[in-house]
This record gives structure tokens, C-alpha cells and sequence, in this order.
């Protein structure tokens, strides 16, 4: 592995808290994801792909701003993997860095209407900025 | 004063090329107690032993120090040649001066200081050693068998078969167990009641063999060759030397409400009944939380139609006494109850089912006389989803499941896709796997023919939601090999799931002493070499209770089982190990500590008179069963006031040797 | 029962429905919610990350502010932000030290308060059977489907808030107000969530889904618990509409406070 | 091969050994030739919970530089359970070793199969070393004693 990814999957690893190599690869995760059809690359990929190191091709697919953050996959996980962590943890290294904003306030307010709550503009500027 | 003979072994030249033999017999000889030394080529050979026997006449040896090879290889060897020249077989000290020095050291005049100083230790523990007595203890030669299905019938058939008389405790109303639930058996696709049910009646029929049925044991103690156990044999208001299983009773019962546990409650019984047609002991039993007589005191319907009389509504229940030899664990197992893991709808529909539901919805004598139908609407099913590891394989210490693969859902779900696939071939049957794992005499050459024979569509996936819509269960999952979520529309769900321990073994491993792992299996005393025993001496494990199991498997441990437990009764006496604890009466407090560490319950407290030195008083004091106590020694640290001391390796031993070997 | 009250920015916004029949209700319970004074924003989503501090900061100035009692909560997104970080003030020494550091200067914080939501309030310490004896207005015959989603189930073993696989607080509840409450299989599976933000295609898939099972099971009319629920259920909804209703808002008529 | 620092000074070692693996793990070594230095002389017992702590003491007392106490690996114990009350007792007895001023280093605790030949000649390898490193043990022995 090269440095760059070395340093990546470290990251990865260590703020999502997630252990890859406790995955028995029986694909629950991507058969109980609930927005599977959206994503690039599916929550069984993301764990299979970070331990490869291949994090890179994660942080700029559009797939880590499709996870609805359900938790299903962390929960019916049988080996307590928590993919849905890794997703995070990989969304969160792609939009710390300089200029990586997903979002930003300017394109909410051609969005937000009467009928859309608080809970929703905050959580999206959570996700999809620092 | 001891007088003891020191023996020098050359070992051809395994020693002597790097030990001084000659300069070791010298060194040794004026040790305190040592009146001969000597040396020689091989001192296993019969001319080596022969020098020793003629030794301990010509010297009146009390105890013999043989510096060899490691005691492993011959300790046994040099004792049955002492106890052959009149000295206690115990005498015997081993110093090892092959493994631990000649053959790992290269300076000869290392290796020389080194076998001395060895040797001098031997000297030393010698000059503390007393002769032992190896005791012995009667053998009962009757064995108990605890659970009825295949793994207690065929080891007691087969302890039965030598002679020995066994008792075969079963919890449920007939004999059978598991199997008599199975339909057809992997990879032959035998049917199991064709097989399993020759074997119960060979059981019900030997002699030998004495079937307690609806009973349970209630206690246990004693230790090997001598158990005494209480069974609880329970009411069943049905008298069994009357009835002739004729279930006229069964028929006109008017209460309908209970479940038929058989069928895996997939349809309900009488409150009086026979669980299945062949079943063993083929009478009938009344269930008294159903029974309308036992609850209000009218019906009585089964009484006015039994023409044998059998009926007695004031049946009790009845303990039996009995005395054992060895007693086998043949406890089984359940499926585990899938209803936590509610994503795959358990809980929720009636068309998810057990595989073991499964087995019954198949089965010829089933609720549905064999013609699958799904248990909702009784409609055919035309598309079904296997979905295979349900808590199996599963994290440990979550309520996800169990950590263990159980072993034998992977070949029961290809039988049933086969089975299904052969009976209608209209229907699509689909099997999310993990791994498809097949080693056994012919089962991956199984698993291929329903794929690729069978057209049996296996998905490399797991199912991760089952949710009902109209009449149909939308079973969403991941087809890990095409990278797709797939969604099939199935009219039924078959969970294999995991298998456990019967919920019985926990209190029946505590009762027996026997070790048990986290799960619930017993364990064996050597997972290799000793794989059907309990580390508790004369508890012997058969089938599913020792760890997830099929049924050939079963039947060779069943058998394995058996064999030890003849090894066991064909003995009139057991030796006893003498080297076990004991305890100092008049130096033990009653403090309970060793009796806590002991793995195999060898220790009890008695009240006793006590005598000694200005003592004489009743107390409480720990007493050391010798026939149970294995010799390991951990009561003997735990001990606050040294009471406590094992035979053989005893406190003074032990410190003598580390005094010889530290001297300054 | 007097409780310290988290009622989080939606409620007082966009539904206010959810506070004020929750706030009327409880009064008729005979149960006082003390708001928490100078609450902020929970921040909306617990960032499953372990080196997000700041982010749970202000969760852990709410948990402070209840001085170590029962912090009540109605909105599953504060509950599960608050609960989640009052899990990780206690299980991870390292966010601990840390998010003490931020804190210094306001006081420390001893982990001592206790995050419950409301509905956990009217199972554990009214009782749904103690409930069922206030209502004066039982709402008899209505077929009710529960929607937990996502936020008060998962993950189990922080939340504690029922079975997440299978959950009945709701159901009882719907049955302790007179109505009658239908399972259905979707009811603990995600709205679509702040991705309709951007994707609104997928939150419509998600809300049609759980739909579709609400009134395949039967549903009349569907509860919830979350703001966010709500919105997508309603707005996102494409194949068929099912009336939406907070919790409390049956509560309160059940109760006979609902105004109007 | 032996240990013997610049002053010729040779350490004394006690290697407590369970019968059922450890003991089996050092026969192993000696029929593998797998050499370990002769100043380690092995005291057989039963099972590594037979050691009584005041073996140990008394080692010391006797002039031992470091004593070493090898049984079954975790979950193998023949005797089910034994291990683990040895390796329970021995922390408690090592802290008070170590409190005592005997050096940690001095006393160790090593699991050892049966089948591990080879890791039973590395330990007391590297066991004798660290013992021929720390020196001659001062503490506790008794002069007495000293011939």
C-alpha cells in the first residue's frame, strides 16, 4: 500500500473505530441498506475496500453522501462491524479538507420551504460540510 | 533412616556421551541415605532391571533414584520393578538426565554439574517420599443414559450389548428425540423415521435396557463407578403396564387446545395423547395443564373409553433411586427461537419457518400429511427462500446469535431445496449463503446436485429484511457475486437457524460436576484425544450435547461413548491414583476454601471428633474423596492454614527438591 | 413527577404540535416538564466519529444543565443525539477528558443525567395501564400504524429503547389511548432522512415503501415521534398519502386537552 | 552453552513445570537437541496451581537468582481449571515480589504446550538472560543458609 492510502485507511480506521478484519463477508449490510439502488458503492464494499486501502475511490463517490444514516447495518450486523461508521468516517475525511464542502448554506435556502424542518437543514449542513 | 540406590542410566550413549555417569554414581554416594550407586548401559533393559531388583535385596533399599531418560518414558517401568522386588511402587524417584540435560547441553562438564545437582534433587524429594497405596473402589455395573434420541439409544444399545444393564432417562413421553422429527436424512436421503425407529424398538425390546421415560434425573453423587441418582419420574396418569397404545383416548379427547410439541406446535392435540404413532414407550400421556378432568374434575372421557383400565387420575409422580457405574450426557439439542433477529419476520408471519418447522410441514406424518403447504392460508408455496447462518457464525457476547457454526444447516437446507424442487417442480426455491460448507463422505457432491441437477438458485448473500406485503413475503438481500440487492416476492421464508444446547444441560452439567463452555456444550477432556469423555471421571458426552453435530457423527461418538463406558464396567475395581490430597484434621479450620477451588467436587465437610495434642473436640473438617480427586493440587495452595497437602508431590517434597537444587 | 424538558428546535418552529400537546398532556398527567433554560441546537445528527468533540458539546451542555436528573426529550433526533453522548460521556474515557476540557470553564459535568423520552416517561413511570385510566377520550376504532424510524431504535445496545428489531412501546401506547395498533413490517425502517435534501428520489422510495406496508398491514393513519419523519411522510409521499399525526397530538385528544 | 556475565558469576534458576504440558514441552526440547542454558534445573509438579507461593519465597530464600513457572496454555489445563488459579496467584505474588525488591523481571509466569518444544528452549533462552542481565538476587536469601 502506498503512503497516501496507508495514511487514509489509518484514519479511517481509527476515528470510525470500525475493525474491517471482523467481517465475515456474508453481505447483510448491502442486503438490509435501504438506499442500496442509489449508492455506488455499497456498505459490504465500503468495509472490503477500507481494509484494501482503497479509500480514495470512496472519498470521491457520491455514494457517501447516500447513506441515510439509518443504522440498520450497524445494528443486523452479525459480527458487530458497524459499516454505516466507516461511510462516516469516510465522508468525514473527504469534506475536512480544504475546499471540499459538499454543501454550504448558499444552496439551502432554494431548498428550504415552510414545510421543511430544522432538524433537516441542520442535519444536512452536518453531513455535508465542516 | 532411608536407605536408598542411586542408578545411573548411560542410555547406550544418550547420556554418557555428554554425562560422566561414573563421576555422577561417585558424586551421589555420600549423600545423606544413599548406601549404593551404580551404573549402567541401559538400565530399562531386563538385565539393567534386574541389577536394580537384586540391589534392593542385597541392600535392603527403602527407595530407589533412577537417573535416566524423563519419567514420562519410564517412571512406570522402574515402579513395577521395585513393587517386583517387594518395595512400595512409590518409592521410586525419577531424575532426568537425558531430555533435561545430556541432550541439551554440549560441555560435558556442564552437563555432569548439571545431572548431579538433578540427581541430588531426586535424593532429596526421595528422602521425604512414603509408600502409597494405590486403593481401589467398587465398579456398579449399570450405566445411565441421559436423553433418549439417537445419541442415547445407540450408546446404550451398544453398552447393552456387552452386558451391562442401562437405564435411559428421557425428559419427553417416548424416545426419539430429534430424529423422529426429521423427514429425510443428507446426503442419502433416507427417511429418518425408516431408520431411527428399528433402533427404538431394538432399544425398548433388549433386556438390558430400561427405558425411563417423561422423567428427569433430579440429583446426583457419588463419583465414578459409584453415582447414586434420583429420577423424578413424572405422572402421566396413564398407567403403563396397561396401556397398549391402542389411542382410542386420543381420538375422542374433547380438549383440543394444547400444542402439539412434535409438530413444532404447527397444530394442536389432545390433552391426552400419544406424541406420534411409533413412538416408545407407545403409551399414552396426559397433559394436566390441558386435561379438563384434572383441572375441573368433569370429562372423564378417556377413563369410560380405555378398555384396559389404564386411566388413573391419581397418578403421581414417582422417584426412583437408582446406583451407576458411568452415566452418559446424551442431552441433545433445540433450534434456537428466531424471533429476536425480527428482521427476517419470525415474529410477525406464519409463512417464516424453522427449518425444523420445515422438516414437519415436509414430513409424511406431519400437520399436513406431507403435502407442503404454507401454514397461513394452506395455499401451495410457488417461489421459497432458505436463508442460511441465522444466528449462527454470529459476534460473541451479543444477542445477535450464537459465535459457533452449527454445523449442520448447510447440508439440511440443500435436502430440503432438493426435496422441494423434486416434489414440484414449479417451484422457485432461492438459498441466500455465507459459505456453503460440506465436509463429510459425499455431502459437497450433495450440495452440487441441487444446484446444478435440481435448480436450486443459490445466492451468495444474506438476506438483511422480510417484510409481508399482501399475500406475499418481500425478502430483500444482497447478491454479494453480482454486486446487486435482489428482492424476491416468496410465499414462504425457511430460517435454518442456529442449534443449542438443550436448555436442561446447564443444570444437569452442574449436577454432574462436568465442565460445560460458554455455550452451554459440554466439554470433552481432551478435544483430541479423549473427545467423548468429561474431564469429571465417569461422565462420558454422546451427540449434539458435546458440540453441533449430524447424525452419523452422533451415531460414531454414540459408540465411541459406549465403548468407554464398557471400558468402564467390564472393571470389578478401579485403582485410584494415590497421589491425592489430604487433609491435616487437626491443622484445618472448616474454612470451605478448598472446596470452592476444587474442579471436581472431590471435597466435602463432615462434622468430626477431632483428636490430637490437647484437642478434642467435634469440628468441622474437610474430607478428601481419593476416588474422585484427580491430584492437581489447587486446594493445597488455597488452604489459609496448610492443612491441606498432596500425596506424591507433598509440600516437604517439593521444598526439599528446591532446597537441592538452590544450595548456595 | 417534575423532569427536566429538552424540546429541541423543530418544536418550536415547525412542529410545535409536537411540543404544545406534549406540554397539555403531561399537565393532565400530572407531570411537570421543566424546559431547560438557555438550551441549544443538539446538533441534529450524532456524528458516529470518535474525534468529533465539538460537535457533541452541545449535547453534553444540556446533559449538564439537567444537574443530573431525567432529561426528558420528544423529538427522536435530540433523543438520540443526547442519549448517544450522555453513552459516551460514560463509556469513552477519551471523549470524557476532552469534552471536560471545552467545559472547564462552565462547571464540570458528572454523568449522572439520565436522557428519557417521553414515550419511555409514559411506559416506565406512568404506565400504560395508569394511562389508559386517564383517557376521557378514547379514540376507539382507529386503525393507528406506529413509524419509529430510525433514531430511537438504533443502535439497540445505546438507546435501550425497545427491541429494535421488533418494538411495541408505540403499539402499546396506541392501545393505552383506546385505538387499535397495526403492525407493519417497515415500521422501524429509515423516512429517507436528510437525503431528501438532495435526493429526493430516494427519500420518495423510501417513504412510498413504508407506506405501501402501513396500508397493505392496514393503517388508517400513521404516529410519529420525529420531525423529520413527519416531513417526509408527508411531503415525499408519491404513491398514497396516510394522514401523519405527532404522538402526542393523539395523546392529548385522547386526553381531552387538544385545543379545538 | 551457559550464562556467565564478566565476573563468571552464574545465575541459579527454578523452572516450575506441570506435568501434563510443560514438563511434555521440555522433554519435547530435549528430543528436538533445542538447547537452553544448564543453569535452569526443572522441579516437576502435577499442575501450575500445585506451586504453592511459599515455593517460590523459599527459592529465593535458598539463593535462586529467578524462578519461572511454565503450565498449560489458558483453556487447556488437564485439569480444567488449575491455570488459571496459578496465574491469579502469581500476580498477586509477584507485586508483592516486586514490592519487596525482587525485580519483576526475576519471576515470570509462561504458558507451554506440550507440543512446544521449541518455545519452552526459547523462553528459558531468553528467561536466563534476562536473569544473567538483572545479576545476583541480594534480596530475601538467607545467609544462613550460605555455605
Amino acid at each position: 500500500m502506498e503512503n497516501n492510502a496507508k495514511f487514509l485507511t489509518e484514519t479511517a480506521l481509527r476515528i470510525s473505530g470500525v475493525n474491517p478484519r471482523k467481517c465475515m463477508k456474508c453481505g447483510k449490510c448491502s442486503g438490509t441498506c435501504p438506499n442500496y439502488d442509489a449508492m455506488e458503492y455499497h456498505p459490504h464494499q465500503f468495509v472490503a475496500m477500507v481494509e484494501k486501502g482503497q479509500i480514495e475511490k470512496l472519498m470521491q463517490s457520491k455514494s457517501i453522501y447516500l447513506c441515510l444514516s439509518c443504522m440498520a447495518c450497524v445494528e443486523r450486523c452479525p459480527r458487530g462491524v458497524e459499516p454505516g461508521k466507516l461511510v462516516e468516517a469516510v465522508r468525514l475525511m473527504q469534506i475536512r479538507q480544504q475546499d471540499k464542502n459538499h454543501k454550504g448554506a448558499r444552496d439551502i435556502p432554494e431548498f428550504a420551504d415552510e414545510s421543511v424542518p430544522q432538524q433537516l437543514l441542520m442535519a444536512a449542513m452536518r453531513k455535508y460540510r465542516k | 533412616m532411608q536407605k536408598i540406590g542411586v542408578f545411573v542410566c548411560w542410555c547406550g550413549s544418550n547420556i554418557a556421551a555428554t554425562v560422566d555417569v561414573e563421576a555422577v554414581a561417585e558424586a551421589v554416594k555420600n549423600e545423606p541415605g544413599v548406601v549404593f550407586s551404580a551404573n549402567y548401559q541401559y538400565m530399562c533393559s531386563a538385565a539393567g532391571q534386574k541389577l536394580i531388583q537384586d540391589a534392593i535385596h542385597e541392600h535392603h533399599l527403602t527407595g530407589i533414584v533412577v537417573c535416566s531418560c524423563s519419567p514420562r518414558m519410564h517412571e512406570a517401568t522402574f515402579r513395577k520393578t521395585a513393587e517386583s522386588a517387594g518395595l512400595n511402587p512409590y518409592m521410586v524417584e525419577i531424575a532426568n538426565i537425558r531430555e533435561q540435560c545430556s541432550w541439551i547441553h554440549k560441555d560435558k562438564e556442564e552437563a555432569t554439574a548439571k545431572a548431579i545437582v538433578l540427581a541430588k534433587a531426586a535424593i532429596s524429594k526421595l528422602r521425604n517420599d512414603t509408600p502409597l497405596q494405590a486403593g481401589t473402589s467398587a465398579v456398579t455395573k449399570r450405566c445411565l443414559v441421559i436423553g433418549g434420541g439417537i445419541a442415547g439409544i445407540q450408546t446404550a444399545l451398544d453398552v447393552a450389548d456387552a452386558g451391562y444393564e442401562v437405564d435411559i432417562v428421557e425428559q419427553r413421553p417416548t424416545i426419539g428425540g430429534r430424529m423422529a422429527q426429521l423427514d429425510k436424512t443428507f446426503p442419502t436421503l433416507d427417511c429418518a423415521a425408516c431408520i431411527l425407529t428399528p433402533k427404538m424398538v431394538e432399544a425398548s425390546q433388549n433386556e438390558k435396557i430400561n427405558i425411563i421415560s417423561y422423567a428427569k434425573v433430579e440429583k446426583v453423587s457419588g463419583f465414578v463407578g459409584s453415582f447414586k441418582a434420583t429420577i423424578r419420574k413424572k405422572a402421566r396418569f396413564v398407567d403403563e403396564t396397561k396401556c397398549t397404545g391402542c389411542s382410542l383416548c386420543t381420538t375422542k379427547c374433547p380438549s383440543r387446545k394444547g400444542k402439539n410439541e412434535f409438530n413444532m406446535n404447527l397444530d394442536n392435540r389432545g390433552a391426552i395423547y400419544i406424541p406420534f404413532a411409533q413412538a416408545i414407550p407407545n403409551v399414552a400421556v396426559i397433559d394436566p395443564e390441558q386435561c379438563i378432568k384434572l383441572k375441573t374434575g368433569k370429562c372423564g372421557l378417556c377413563e369410560k373409553v380405555c378398555s384396559a383400565g389404564a386411566i388413573n387420575y391419581k397418578q403421581e409422580d414417582e422417584l426412583i433411586e437408582r446406583e451407576y457405574g458411568a452415566i452418559v450426557v446424551a442431552t441433545g439439542f433445540k433450534p434456537i427461537d428466531p424471533s429476536p433477529l425480527n428482521e427476517f419476520g419470525y415474529a410477525d408471519n406464519a409463512d417464516v419457518v424453522t427449518s425444523l418447522e420445515f422438516e414437519r410441514l415436509m414430513n409424511a406424518a406431519g400437520p399436513t400429511k406431507g403435502t407442503l403447504l404454507r401454514p397461513s392460508d394452506g395455499k401451495h408455496p410457488k417461489t421459497i427462500v432458505f436463508i442460511q447462518c441465522v444466528g449462527s457464525r454470529c459476534e460473541e457476547n451479543t444477542k445477535r446469535g450464537k459465535p459457533y457454526c452449527s454445523k449442520i444447516c448447510c447440508m439440511y437446507t440443500a435436502k430440503h431445496a432438493m426435496l422441494v424442487r423434486e416434489k414440484y417442480p414449479d417451484t422457485d426455491v432461492h438459498v441466500f449463503y455465507i459459505d456453503v460448507r460440506t465436509p463429510g463422505k459425499n455431502f459437497d457432491e450433495f450440495y452440487r446436485r441441487a444446484a446444478e441437477q435440481y435448480g436450486v438458485d443459490y445466492i451468495k448473500g444474506m438476506v438483511g429484511k422480510v417484510a409481508k406485503e399482501g399475500d406475499k413475503l418481500m425478502v430483500q438481500g444482497s447478491d454479494l457475486i453480482n454486486n446487486e440487492q435482489v428482492h424476491i416476492a416468496a410465499d414462504m421464508v425457511v430460517l435454518a437457524t442456529a442449534i443449542e444446547p438443550d436448555p436442561t444441560a446447564r443444570s444437569i452439567g452442574t449436577m454432574l460436576t462436568a465442565s460445560m463452555d460458554t455455550n452451554d456444550f459440554f466439554t470433552e477432556a481432551h478435544p483430541k484425544l479423549r473427545p467423548v469423555e468429561s474431564p469429571t471421571a465417569g461422565i462420558f458426552l454422546s451427540g449434539v450435547a458435546q458440540g453441533p453435530k449430524d447424525i452419523p457423527e452422533t451415531v460414531a461418538q454414540a459408540g465411541a461413548a459406549a465403548s468407554k463406558v464398557i471400558g468402564l464396567l467390564a472393571k470389578d475395581h478401579l485403582v485410584t491414583n494415590p497421589c491425592v490430597a489430604q487433609s491435616n484434621e487437626l491443622m484445618c479450620n472448616g474454612c470451605s476454601q478448598c472446596e470452592k477451588v476444587c474442579p471436581y467436587g472431590a471435597i466435602t465437610y463432615v462434622e468430626k471428633e477431632v483428636r490430637g495434642p490437647g484437642v478434642r473436640e467435634v469440628r468441622r473438617v474437610a474430607q478428601v474423596n481419593p476416588a474422585v480427586c484427580q491430584g492437581c493440587g489447587a486446594c493445597t495452595v488455597t488452604c489459609p492454614s496448610g492443612a491441606m497437602d498432596l500425596k506424591g508431590f507433598s509440600n516437604k517434597q517439593i521444598l526439599a527438591e528446591v532446597d537441592a537444587i538452590c544450595r548456595w | 413527577m417534575i423532569y427536566s424538558y429538552y424540546p429541541g428546535c423543530t418544536l418550536k418552529d415547525r412542529a410545535k404540535q409536537l411540543d404544545i400537546c406534549a406540554r397539555k398532556s403531561a399537565e393532565a398527567l400530572g407531570i411537570t416538564l421543566q424546559e431547560l433554560p438557555n438550551w441549544q441546537c443538539c446538533g441534529a445528527v450524532y456524528p458516529q466519529v470518535t474525534d468529533e468533540i465539538a460537535s457533541r458539546l452541545s449535547a453534553v451542555r444540556a446533559l449538564q444543565s439537567a444537574e443530573g436528573g431525567k432529561l426528558v426529550t420528544m423529538c427522536s433526533a435530540c433523543h438520540h443525539v443526547l442519549k448517544r453522548t450522555a453513552y459516551d460521556w460514560n463509556a469513552d474515557e477519551n471523549f470524557r477528558t476532552k469534552a471536560a476540557n471545552y467545559l472547564a470553564e462552565d462547571g464540570g459535568y458528572d454523568g449522572a443525567t439520565e436522557v428519557v423520552h417521553f414515550l419511555e416517561v409514559l411506559r416506565d413511570e406512568v404506565g400504560f395501564d395508569e394511562l389508559k385510566k386517564k383517557v376521557v377520550n378514547p379514540l376507539t376504532g382507529r386503525k393507528i400504524g406506529a413509524f419509529y424510524g430510525c433514531m430511537v431504535l438504533r443502535p439497540g445496545k445505546v438507546l435501550a429503547f425497545d427491541d429494535p428489531e421488533n418494538p411495541t412501546i408505540i403499539e402499546d401506547f396506541i392501545k393505552a389511548i383506546g385505538a387499535t395498533p397495526v403492525k407493519y413490517p417497515y415500521r422501524n425502517e429509515c423516512c429517507g432522512a436528510y437525503v431528501a435534501l438532495e435526493d429526493k428520489g430516494s427519500a420518495e422510495h423510501q417513504v412510498d415503501r413504508a407506506l405501501n406496508s402501513a396500508m397493505d398491514a392496514g393503517c388508517d393513519e400513521l404516529i410519529t415521534a420525529c420531525p423529520l419523519c413527519m416531513y417526509n411522510l408527508v411531503e415525499n409521499a408519491t404513491a398514497h398519502k396516510l394522514p401523519v399525526k405527532y404522538f402526542t397530538e393523539l395523546l392529548a385528544e385522547a386526553l381531552g386537552v387538544k385545543e379545538g | 552453552m551457559q550464562m556467565v556475565n564478566e565476573t563468571g558469576w552464574k545465575p541459579k534458576i527454578v523452572a516450575f513445570c506441570c506435568n501434563w504440558c510443560s514438563y511434555a514441552g521440555a522433554d519435547l526440547a530435549g528430543s528436538g537437541r533445542l538447547s537452553y542454558p544448564a543453569d535452569i534445573k526443572i522441579i516437576r509438579v502435577p499442575c501450575s496451581c500445585r506451586v504453592n507461593p511459599l515455593f517460590i519465597l523459599r527459592a529465593f530464600e535458598r539463593g535462586a537468582d529467578g524462578v519461572i513457572l511454565c503450565g498449560c496454555h489458558p483453556g487447556d489445563c488437564h485439569y480444567t481449571s488449575g491455570n488459571y488459579y496459578a496465574r491469579r496467584r502469581m500476580t498477586m505474588l509477584f507485586s508483592m515480589l516486586d514490592y519487596l525488591g525482587i525485580e519483576r523481571g526475576r519471576t515470570r509466569v509462561e504458558w507451554v504446550s506440550a507440543a512446544e518444544g521449541a518455545k519452552f528452549s526459547a523462553t528459558m533462552n531468553d528467561f536466563a538472560k534476562t536473569i544473567t542481565e538483572l545479576g545476583e538476587n541480594r534480596k530475601l536469601g538467607d545467609l544462613r543458609c550460605k555455605k
